[in-house]
């Protein structure tokens, strides 16, 4: 029985991400207008932006290879595979021994590599730029990553996402405990540098000097660049998901049938939106750092995360 | 008779060669006699080795001389450079002759003296008797003076008399020794009636010496090891050997190196037989330890910034004397035969070292390292000769070195004394790596961009004709026989095992 | 540095042949157990120092950078991929076989010395702009995370955790195959590259991916392999790496709950930057328009060439998508290497189960799934652009292939090659972050016109990062060399007294000493 | 030969032996100290007589009669006649001053002292108690080549160390066996016959003798 509803649940996982992520940006961009004192676009703006750039007709910028072509197709395909993985819905999902936090953090890094390739071979100054800028941000993040990760996985004894939503929804109180404070903090510090928000990197802006993400993406158009701004969103959506589930898992189905499984996508809605709309409000207040005050920033969530190896060493 | 024959070969046939070389001169038949009378050696050492491990140890003329199973091994290696040397002597002296730096009167000295001092290390080896020994070690010395200061320059004067004075003071002081130990054997025995026969005799000496009164004995044994040092260039009189070996030509040089060397260590071995049974073995072991690490000290400061390669190779065979000291320090059976192994592979080595090197010093006309550039591209098989033989030097796998250094650092290890042993080798790898970068500087590298080698004004006219054949054959000869004895030791293993049962400590 | 190498071997096993009686394994084995723990300390250090620099491990690593770049590529390839690694096969005979574990501190040092080699090697590996200096460092790193995995497997076994320690070395021992295999296809292509182009500076090269479409395509699976992303094989192991960290916090002692974490971190880093090295290495390498002549006319390379690296390729899928076919054959080596080891660390076929732990990957699903995402993506797109068409209102047929567009060059006319973002200003950022453990040197001579100081002739910028363990570490040590030769010279300084002097001082102090201690 | 005669003119012949050399640290002119070396000669022959009178031995007396022949008449004719073609030459400067070596060798007679205790131990007789005269001689030889700049001090020196081990072989055991004393006199001859040809040499070469000039072949 629950092998049919763990499939389900992960092919509606994979359906609510996939429908659902443009709609977070949309009202998240609703917020920062509202907060701006603007009236700025409704909710489903992105949607009507993707489906204007699918009507487009698609281009190859001069001189660049199949990886450009191809970086859209790896950016979606491996944030549909983590969605289809990562508990959002169901624990029980069957898909969930295939890979652990490492794997997921892995695929989401492979396409962050596609992204970068991809801006190098265009060739422009900017495409390379972003790349560089990108390549380092990512190598000063992979520490403070697994080693969050390090943190969570010592209470539970596995780094298996599945086992570590189960084990936190029998202990709620260890959601209070230190560890898991400073590991939610560096895993969210993390997680702005990872997607490209703001005080690491303005995604709205097309300023040469401080753009990371959209340098990369300059030379996209029509379908491309919809399915380059579609998967972004995805990953948005299930970097705020993984956070959610990994600190506050209730509501999670795990395995009892359809009515589990309908309030578990509601309730992920609602606790995705509500991440979403905070981190907007972030925004707001927040300006974007220098580039080489980054790293500083991710030295802080660093010694973050090791703090919290360290206080489940002493305090367990 | 004929044995008795047999055993004065090695010393006559030489000395008659000394004596037709200076009846009628050096020419072309006169030439090859050196190298004629230099494999007569070889053939009766071989023999007498033959000769020796099935019977053996045999006396003659008297109790004058005796040959057991170390003296035919030291015979050999006599014989075997000493063969190297003399056959290519000839083309170094035509080319001498033809730089006009020697004329023929000089050849014939050189000729005869070569001859004489092999009679003369041929004799040492035999000796019956400490006093023998002696004689013939001091009379090596006054030879190869004249052959040091054969060329008249500045350099070759100061050489010569530095040669002189030093390794006189040091067998004097051997001498010193020998009435010592010969006044501790007069009244050695229960009664201190002393011993039977000459009381100087090695077999005498070994046979009574538990009965000799230690406190003499101590002080003897000390004057000997250092007095022979000298001539072995350890430790603390050794400073003649870079001068004299620097302007020594180079198949004196090689015989010096490669065999005097070896014989003044071979008394050495002989003395440490005779302390070890009066003394018990701690007081040599940490005598020579002591010296082999100072040796080795100071050959490794003195070749870091070496500029002459010449005196880089001296220095080398103050090192390689020093492992040697370091090998007797041991002492055990293995230690021995490691010994006897690394004589002879450092002989052969050293020998043709030395030879390229006289041959390289003809060639550019300097023995500066930083004037000699590029000597690959226009000197290809000189420069292999010296290359394989440096690469044989500091020990690498084909060659004896290496089976013998890695046997030295076993019985090191094994007799306890690890710690000298780790610290000698530290001080070889530091020689090897200097050594290294400067035959590096020497051979790789491109040519200077003037064709014209650099001539030193003393030299005029330097030679740069290609390695004639006479000048070639001994040198790969040389490598190859110190190759084939890094892999196998066929014949020469019984011999090896019976010298070392000798002077080994079981 | 090998020579010095060989004498630390040399001394080790000496130190330890003269306590056993002979030289075989076995009698080594159990003379190995009751030496005093000062000699087998000893020993392990002798011996960890002589293969560590065979392994190129930090301090004794300088010579594989330099060596490799001049080597011809598959004799480069060879000493990567099997030479290095007899460093870390002496270390774990004679450490786990021979003296059967040790303290804990030995495997510590172990590990703490595959660390700073790992970041060290691929920091310098990030910075430098030479391909084959790059896989050079690359190679240092790599056989750090091996030392890691040594270290730890060292540290559980003293511990008793020895489950841990056979995951730990079977880790080491997968990312040995690993590393073996996608160096030395990185290896052969580089040769190729260089045989093409007659180039091995990045900065030069660029736009391969038109002319050598072959070598640029197994490049690309090598680079994926090596920077341990889900597809490459180097992911296998490096999670396992992770695996069997993050599972040794609960085993005993205050040092290890210090070590892992800086471990994982270290481990991290490494893999961060490794990301950031292969990105530069393919990306300037091989995609984007070629930024010198040489590369403009270079043409693939023969077929020999391509077969010899499409072997290598196939290892490489072979051991990323099915890596349980290597697994027994680690069990039973781990199992020779610490005999207390029951059975194989890793079990299972598809997904790899950790044996005693809940931890459990599946490299041929993850790879599967991507494929067909990435297939489908693409069909999803096709059609829905083609629908769009049909759709009544656009009557003429969809174009079939893509536009050419010019690249957006803000108005200013063609971009040229120069323009392009070359390997140095790619690791420019990673250098500014990291400058104080880098020390980069940088000079700027200015010549003036001879007329008046103020007009300025040329000015040459030139920018450097040194080996900064070589500046600190070898040249003091070539500097007291030099100074002690130069003092050894005053030994000799030719005059007879001198030396007549050393023999009195020498016979004279000899003989006092022989009456006083009688 | 009553044995307190025999231990008197045993000692007298030692104590000009040991004067002898000091003497030789003392004088500067390198003629004076040739002369002194053939006074030595002269004394060693006294001990060796005295010993042969001793035990009647007449081997032992032919054997004095040939090292008065060597060490007092032909060694010191030798290094005169180097010295004759070079004109009167002083010493120059030596590196140890007069005083600073007369002290020196009165250490070094003591040392000579305290080392040959063992030896008189072994077997004690008027002859033995005699060899620390002899150790002490052999030192001051190898001190007077140590310090002394002009190369004939040196050869002057070195025949020094050479007499004082001849006399201890005597003391000791009435010497070495014939065979060996002879091959010993013939190659300290040689050796004297080569260093002084050396000598004539380095004056035909270097113009001078002063062997501390001799710098050229050095690694400093």
């Amino acid at each position: 029985m629950t092998g049919v509803t763990g499939a389900l649940g992960a092919v509606l996982q994979v359906a609510v991400i996939a429908v659902g992520s443009p709609y977070l940006v949309g009202a998240m961009r609703q917020v920062r207008a509202r907060l701006e004192g603007r009236a700025g676009p409704d909710v489903a703006q992105p949607w009507r932006d993707l489906r204007k750039l699918l009507r487009k007709e698609s281009l190859t910028p001069h001189g660049t290879s199949e990886v450009f072509r191809l970086t859209p197709a790896v950016l979606v395909a491996s944030t549909v595979l983590v969605a289809a993985v990562a508990p959002f819905l169901t624990t029980a999902s069957p898909l969930d021994p295939v890979a652990d936090l490492f794997a997921v953090v892995a695929l989401l890094t492979l396409g962050t590599v596609a992204l970068a390739l991809a801006g190098i071979d265009t060739g422009t100054a900017f495409g390379g730029m972003g790349a560089s800028r990108e390549m380092t941000i990512t190598a000063l993040v992979e520490p403070t990553l697994l080693v969050a990760i390090f943190a969570l996985s010592v209470p539970v004894g596995s780094t298996n996402l599945g086992a570590i939503v189960n084990s936190t929804l029998h202990d709620p109180a260890r959601v209070v405990s230190p560890v898991s404070l400073l590991a939610a903090v560096a895993l969210a510090v993390a997680i702005i540098a990872e997607t490209g928000r703001l005080p690491v990197d303005n995604p709205s802006t097309h300023l040469e000097l401080t753009m990371v993400h959209e340098a990369m993406v300059l030379e996209y158009a029509g379908p491309d660049l919809a399915l380059v701004e579609w998967a972004s969103a995805m990953r948005l959506t299930v970097f705020l998901g993984l956070l959610a589930n990994l600190f506050a898992p209730w509501g999670i189905a795990t395995g009892s049938g359809l009515a589990g499984l309908v309030l578990a996508v509601i309730v992920f809605a609602v606790k995705v939106g509500l991440l979403g709309l905070l981190l907007a409000v972030g925004e707001v207040f927040l300006a974007k750092l220098r580039l080489f005050r980054v790293p500083e920033l991710l030295a802080g969530s660093f010694l973050l995360a090791l703090l919290a190896v360290a206080a489940s060493f002493f305090l367990a | 008779m004929s044995f008795t024959l047999l055993m004065l070969a090695p010393v006559l046939i030489p000395a008659l060669g000394a004596v037709t070389c200076a009846v009628f001169g050096w020419r072309r038949a006169t030439a090859w006699i050196g190298v004629a009378c230099a494999a007569a050696v070889l053939a009766a050492g071989v023999v007498l080795a033959a000769e020796t491990t099935l019977t053996g140890p045999r006396t003659s003329l008297g109790g004058q001389l005796r040959v057991d199973a170390l003296s035919a091994f030291m015979l050999i290696v006599i014989g075997a450079i000493s063969v190297l040397a003399t056959a290519a002597s000839p083309a170094w002296l035509r080319t001498e002759i033809t730089a006009g730096r020697a004329n023929h009167r000089s050849a014939r000295w050189h000729s005869l003296l070569v001859q004489a001092f092999v009679a003369a290390m041929a004799l040492a080896v035999l000796a019956a008797n400490l006093g023998t020994v002696w004689v013939a070690v001091e009379a090596t010395t006054i030879i190869t003076a004249f052959l040091v200061g054969q060329r008249r320059t500045r350099a070759a004067v100061e050489a010569g008399w530095k040669y002189v004075v030093i390794c006189s003071v040091g067998i004097a002081l051997a001498f010193l020794g020998a009435v010592l130990l010969n006044y501790a054997s007069a009244h050695a025995g229960a009664a201190g009636a002393g011993l039977a026969g000459n009381r100087l005799d090695w077999a005498a000496l070994a046979a009574g010496a538990h009965s000799l009164d230690p406190g003499v004995t101590r002080i003897a044994v000390a004057l000997l090891i250092i007095g022979f040092g000298t001539k072995a260039g350890l430790a603390p009189l050794h400073a003649w050997l870079p001068d004299a070996h620097g302007q020594a030509p180079a198949p004196v040089s090689a015989l010096m190196s490669g065999v005097l060397l070896s014989v003044a260590f071979y008394a050495i071995l002989r003395v440490k037989v005779i302390a070890d049974a009066a003394l018990g073995v701690a007081f040599t072991r940490t005598l020579l330890a002591v010296i082999a690490l100072a040796t080795l000290a100071i050959a490794a400061s003195l070749l870091l910034a070496q500029r002459d390669y010449k005196r880089m190779l001296a220095y080398s065979s103050i090192e390689h004397m020093g492992l040697l000291a370091l090998g007797a320090a041991a002492g055990s059976r293995l230690a021995l035969a490691a010994v006897l192994l690394h004589v002879l592979g450092h002989g052969l080595g050293k020998a043709v070292l030395f030879l390229s090197s006289g041959r390289i010093l003809q060639v550019t006309g300097t023995s500066q390292i930083g004037k000699v550039r590029g000597l690959a591209t226009r000197q290809p098989l000189l420069a292999g000769c010296f290359g394989l033989g440096v690469l044989a030097l500091i020990g690498l796998p084909p060659f004896s070195l290496f089976a013998s250094g890695f046997g030295i650092a076993r019985a090191g290890f094994a007799e306890g004394l690890g710690w000298v042993t780790a610290a000698s080798f530290v001080f070889v790898l530091v020689i090897a790596a200097a050594v290294l970068t400067h035959t590096g500087r020497m051979l790789l590298g491109p040519p200077p961009p003037s064709d014209a080698p650099a001539t030193d004004p003393a030299d005029r006219g330097a030679v740069n004709l290609a390695l004639p054949a006479s000048g070639a054959v001994p040198l790969l000869v040389g490598l190859t026989a110190c190759a084939a004895l890094g892999i196998t030791l066929g014949p020469l293993q019984q011999l090896l095992h019976s010298a070392a049962t000798l002077v080994g400590t079981p | 540095m090998t020579h010095f190498g060989v004498v630390a071997i040399v001394i080790g096993l000496m130190l330890f042949i003269a306590h056993a009686s002979s030289d075989t394994f076995a009698s080594l084995r159990q003379a190995g157990a009751e030496l005093s723990p000062a000699v087998r300390s000893t020993i392990f250090l002798a011996v960890l120092v002589g293969f560590a620099s065979k392994a190129g491990a930090v301090p004794l690593h300088a010579w594989l950078p330099r060596a490799h770049p001049e080597a011809p590529s598959q004799v480069s390839a060879l000493m990567s991929a099997a030479m290095v690694n007899l460093g870390v096969y002496g270390i774990v005979r004679v450490g786990f076989d021979l003296l059967g574990g040790g303290p804990r501190w030995w495997w510590l040092l172990v590990l703490v010395v595959g660390a700073v080699s790992a970041v060290y090697g691929i920091l310098q590996a990030a910075m430098t702009s030479d391909l084959k200096r790059l896989l050079g460092y690359s190679t240092t790193e790599n056989l750090g995370l091996v030392l890691i995995g040594v270290g730890a497997a060292g540290v559980f076994a003293s511990a008793g955790a020895h489950v841990l320690a056979g995951l730990a070395l079977t880790a080491a021992l997968l990312h040995v195959i690993n590393h073996a295999a996608f160096k030395t296809l990185l290896f052969l292509s580089a040769g190729s590259v260089l045989h093409a182009t007659g180039l091995r500076d990045l900065d030069g090269l660029g736009g391969l991916r038109a002319r050598m479409p072959v070598t640029t395509g197994l490049f690309a699976v090598g680079a994926l392999a090596a920077s341990a992303l889900p597809l490459g094989n180097a992911f296998v192991s490096e999670w396992l790496l992770l695996q069997s960290l993050v599972h040794g916090l609960p085993v005993s002692g205050v040092a290890t709950a210090i070590t892992m974490p800086a471990a994982v971190a270290v481990v991290a880093l490494t893999a961060g930057l490794a990301v950031a090295t292969f990105v530069k290495a393919f990306g300037i390498g091989f995609l984007a328009r070629p930024r010198s002549s040489a590369a403009e006319r270079a043409t693939e390379s023969p077929v020999s060439m391509r077969v010899g690296m499409g072997l290598a390729a196939l290892a490489c899928v072979a051991l990323a998508v099915v890596p349980a076919m290597v697994m027994p054959g680690l069990a039973r080596a781990a199992g020779a290497a610490d005999s207390m080891l029951g059975e194989p660390a890793v079990r299972g076929a598809v997904t790899l189960r950790l044996a005693g732990f809940a931890g459990s990957l599946s490299p041929l699903l993850v790879t599967a799934a991507l494929l067909v995402g990435v297939a489908a993506v693409v069909a999803g797109l096709r059609l829905a652009t083609v629908r769009r068409t049909r759709h009544g209102r656009l009557t003429h047929r969809a174009r079939p292939t893509r536009r050419d567009a010019r690249l957006w060059d803000c108005g200013a006319g063609p971009l040229t090659a120069r323009m392009e973002y070359t390997a140095t200003s790619f690791a420019e950022p990673l250098q500014r972050v990291f400058d104080d453990v880098l020390e980069p040197e940088q000079d700027v001579d200015v010549t003036h016109l001879q007329e008046s100081r103020y007009l300025v002739d040329s000015i040459e910028y030139r920018r450097r990062v040194p080996d900064r363990i070589e500046r600190r570490l070898y040249q003091p040590l070539l500097a007291f060399a030099r100074a002690w030769g130069q003092a050894g010279r005053q030994l000799a300084t030719g005059s007879v007294h001198r030396y007549l002097g050393y023999g009195f001082y020498a016979v004279a102090g000899l003989l006092v000493v022989l009456a006083v201690t009688r | 030969m009553t044995q307190t005669t025999f231990s008197q003119l045993l000692y007298l012949a030692c104590g000009a032996f040991l004067l002898a050399a000091v003497l030789v640290l003392w004088r500067r002119e390198l003629a004076a100290i040739v002369r002194l070396f053939a006074l030595q000669g002269v004394a060693l022959t006294g001990i060796v007589a005295v010993l042969a009178a001793h035990e009647r031995s007449l081997e032992l007396g032919l054997v004095a009669a040939g090292i008065a022949g060597l060490r007092a008449v032909l060694l010191p004719y030798l290094v005169r006649r180097a010295l004759d073609r070079a004109g009167p030459g002083r010493e120059t400067k030596p590196l140890v001053n007069v005083a600073a070596s007369l002290l020196a060798a009165a250490v070094l007679t003591l040392v000579a002292y305290a080392v040959s205790q063992p030896l008189i131990a072994l077997a004690p007789s008027p002859a033995t108690r005699a060899v620390p005269v002899g150790l002490a001689v052999v030192l001051i030889g190898f001190f007077v080549l140590v310090t002394r700049r002009r190369a004939l001090s040196q050869v002057v020196g070195f025949l020094l160390i050479d007499n004082g081990i001849t006399a201890i072989a005597f003391l000791t055991t009435a010497g070495v066996p014939l065979i060996v004393e002879l091959g010993v006199s013939l190659d300290v001859l040689f050796a004297a016959l080569v260093l002084q040809v050396l000598t004539t040499r380095m004056r035909a070469t270097f113009g001078h003798t002063d062997l501390d000039e001799l710098r050229e072949l050095r690694d400093a």
